[in-house]
């Protein structure tokens, strides 16, 4: 059973500095309140896993969290760049940041891989394109059957997966339905993994399209109602598109950032 | 109603006609966006399966199905199926895309169960540079990847859609920036360095069928694969086209003239913006 | 769009002599009126696919439709062995039965693979038993990252897949939920396939726990109410112990098969 | 509230203690099945995900859950993880297991994301045949694979659970037929030919922690992993299981005698297996 826990204290026993952390939603059941919190209590020298490293991951890396970053696609969606994360690579501001970039394809099939305790997995994918020559992580294999070339990827095991849920019980059965990505995949390919949800619950009611992790393969549930902010948790708030087109202007420059951030994070308090 | 340009972009001025006095002249008015827009959407046919990345390529699909295409299917990677959203999504994960959705699916299995095998007719892309084989870069601008001049987002879901769609269709403003002699990373496969090489590479998807810019249309050349200019939008010059592009264009002999947007396509189009400049009810 | 037909049509455009055909269903939701169907018509030479190979199989054996199978399990569940099954390979009755034999990780696996449009699929599996003798459907693949042996199967392609589910619309979007099994993957990967459903309607209203298949990735629809009985179908209907007990008898003697046979197979006609 | 005894199982006649005069001693004539069944429940510890087959296994799994374990986690190779019955299924499949349970997942999803791994603890397995080292067979009786003397149902999801599972508990009746010198076919691996073979064949999980048989348990030796008896069930003598055995069975030197079924584990017990010989409501 998942142990429930709140924001700060899951966060402090289970992402530690150096770890593989991999925060998963796709624009959907983003965990925007625990990326905060790793900000808050100034985790450093991170590797960041996330197929679509978005606002989230521009604020763990202006904010200096990440030494690495392992991604297939870095864009704040519908409006354009992250320009922390431009200024990290072309500038090294705040600090450098190596990138391992992938597919998302072959992101998606490195955590089924993680997920299903394989060290590899198979897909027709990276073809012709440069991204192989970049990464030791991207490898022809071929089939014992017809003899053809496919591509293989190694499997993601992060220490520790973080994402946003609608709803747990007390026993820390996580539910969540919407637009569910790879966050099942996520938590399973994870040694440790944290689960904020909007709201615990004493019976989870079915509801349809949910996908259900048993609290058995969660570690912790904290409660953190609109945590995905401004990312969105379906049936209990609405994606906050004017906060993302306004955070093109606020992540621009340096200080305009620090200034958000000192306001926005460093201020808020976790919920408790 | 605001149209969308961007900095950099040589708009061609001969496209706003005249002074926008009544709402027809206000309708005729037409951007090289919008032109653009429409005519990527006339290109579905409807009952297609259409893998739709967010932007412009959204909004062509959608203008279809509320056109002429109603049975058209959007396939949005973060896993809806068949999704028919009544207002333009910002992102490719707006719950409006579920909502709507005939399934929703985890991501691993869009790309595994749905793209992979090529159940997808087309396959819809930006670009930030384009070669003359529709080659596709998303990733860097610069020759040095670990320190390039701008850092883009990267590939997405685009190497996969550029394989294994029927055919894929390339939305992208043309101009000397994104028309490259030769891109500085390929993101996404066109027709590599030119005829059989998609085979050679077991590339199972057909590859550009289209790219369909502000200035024009251009179509790969069925024997050497290179994009050649096969229709221009109304007002546009084959010279003009010549000037945003950083290689020797083709030009088809037979060169056609798009028709503008009709005064439907534009209604719906505007209509359709609209519904994206803010957040969702 | 899939086409809306009668069981009698789709089964006779679909299914063909010598066709590789999977009748999938996990104990719920087995096609048993299809594959009534399929013996009514008389198809002969069929490669018989399916996980578990259950009383619809040993039917289809009996009946003489087979000429080989591929499977992981073929039993009576919770009742014992399967007398038609066993008569073909033991007896050569009513004609020999080729086997191919996996276990259910390894044919689940082939369906993925199938249904991914990949040759292959990897799986830690087989290691060590006897079955990787008896085919060459089963071979080693070196990881490339770890050097790691593990297995390799290939990809099943039936020429049909035929499932039962609760419910289509007209546009033959199919919606099936509880135990849904292999069946997305079966269909996926067949290059056919015929749906029954439990019936036809206007909507589909959304159901928790639902696997919604796309009406274009399924090639045809056949409302064949009470289509999985003595299996059931969720929502719908309930198993019928009392039947998979009783075939145990009904199967053992060769003549009182054949009765059962042509008095609740052949004179019993197909829904229109 | 039949025992289900098989032809060709020697019962051991001590086991049914005396006349059923009063129901407390109808509940104290139990049966060896209803030992073995109990045996094996007693062996799932509270909070244990368990991989469960049809028949014995499942049996046995319910009463420990309905007993001393209740939060048990069953698992059935049909998806449903967490299932509650509140009857005992007939199938691994039966709509009483997706009704009941905290997840209905695919079935190639409970085999690569939950059973591959190792998160599950326990497997619970049964055999046709078994040998010294725990070896199961459940494919064919013969040495001929191509014409065998009985065709069995084949591995299902056995040789997966024998290899992932964290440890394996078998529940087999013990007599020549079952309990043979060399399995005439390796469905699922025990112990290989002995010590170091799971660990060179990279299996991953520990492998058979127990063999609970209808006359007493045996256990791996720590050194030579040989099956080793360990426990007999009341009324059982080591001579007993040493006849029932077609190779030279070693005894632990301190071997224990097994407490007899409680009146409350029967009790449960046959109310459990009661729910079972009817269809489902």
């Amino acid at each position: 059973m998942a142990r429930l826990v709140s924001l700060a204290d899951g966060v402090a026993d289970l992402v530690r500095d150096g770890d593989v952390v991999a925060l998963e939603g796709f624009t959907h059941l983003i965990p925007f309140a625990a990326g905060h919190e790793i900000i808050r209590q100034g985790r450093r020298e991170l590797t960041l896993v996330r197929m679509t490293p978005d606002v989230i991951y521009d604020q763990l890396i202006g904010a200096g969290c990440a030494r690495r970053l392992v991604f297939s696609w870095g864009g704040n969606p519908g409006v354009g760049s992250l320009h922390r994360f431009r200024d990290a690579v072309q500038h090294s501001w705040p600090r450098p940041l190596e990138l391992e970039e992938h597919s998302h394809a072959g992101m998606a099939n490195r955590y089924v891989a993680g997920a299903s305790g394989l060290p590899f997995a198979v897909l027709r994918g990276y073809t012709g394109t440069d991204l192989p020559r970049h990464t030791t992580n991207i490898r022809p294999i071929t089939c014992p059957f017809t003899g053809e070339t496919l591509t293989a990827v190694p499997a993601l095991r992060p220490d520790v997966t973080v994402v946003h849920a609608q709803r747990a019980d007390r026993a820390g059965n996580v539910q969540m339905w919407g637009i569910t990505g790879v966050q099942k995949e996520a938590v399973l390919a994870a040694h440790r993994s944290l689960v904020t949800v909007e709201e615990i619950v004493d019976e989870l009611e079915p509801v349809p399209g949910q996908v259900v992790l048993p609290g058995w393969a969660v570690t912790a549930v904290a409660e953190a109602p609109g945590g995905a902010h401004p990312s969105y948790a379906q049936g209990y708030s609405v994606r906050d598109n004017d906060f993302y087109r306004a955070w093109d202007e606020v992540s621009r420059d340096r200080d305009t950032f620090r200034a958000w951030l000192e306001r926005h994070v460093h201020r808020t308090g976790a919920a408790a | 109603m605001s149209a969308r340009s961007e900095p950099g972009l040589r708009a061609p001025q001969s496209r706003t006609n005249g002074d926008p006095v009544s709402e027809e002249n206000a309708l005729a008015a037409w951007t090289a966006d919008e032109m653009m827009t429409v005519a990527a959407a006339r290109q579905l046919r409807d009952g297609a399966a259409c893998f739709v990345g967010i932007g412009l390529p959204s909004t062509a699909a959608n203008l279809a199905r509320v056109t002429h295409a109603p049975n058209l299917v959007l396939i949005y990677e973060s896993g809806c199926l068949g999704a028919k959203p009544d207002r333009l999504p910002l992102s490719i994960g707006d719950g409006v895309l579920a909502d709507t959705a005939d399934a929703v699916v985890s991501v691993p299995e869009v790309f595994n169960y749905w793209l992979q095998p090529g159940r997808i007719d087309v396959g819809f892309l930006g670009a930030a540079q384009l070669d003359r084989y529709g080659n596709i870069n998303t990733t860097v601008v610069g020759d040095d990847y670990a320190a390039p001049k701008v850092r883009l987002p990267g590939a997405g879901g685009a190497p996969e859609i550029a394989a294994s769609c029927g055919e894929v269709v390339v939305i992208v403003r043309q101009n000397l920036r994104t028309f490259t002699e030769r891109v500085d990373f390929v993101t996404s496969v066109g027709y590599g360095s030119g005829p059989g090489d998609r085979e050679r590479l077991g590339l199972r998807g057909g590859g550009p069928r289209l790219v369909i810019t502000d200035l024009g249309v251009l179509e790969p050349d069925p024997v050497t694969r290179e994009l050649t200019l096969t229709s221009l939008h109304p007002g546009v010059t084959r010279e003009q086209a010549r000037a945003a592009t950083g290689w020797d264009l083709a030009v088809a002999e037979r060169l056609s003239t798009g028709a503008p947007p009709t005064t439907h396509e534009l209604t719906v189009l505007r209509a359709l913006e609209a519904t994206k400049h803010g957040s969702p009810r």
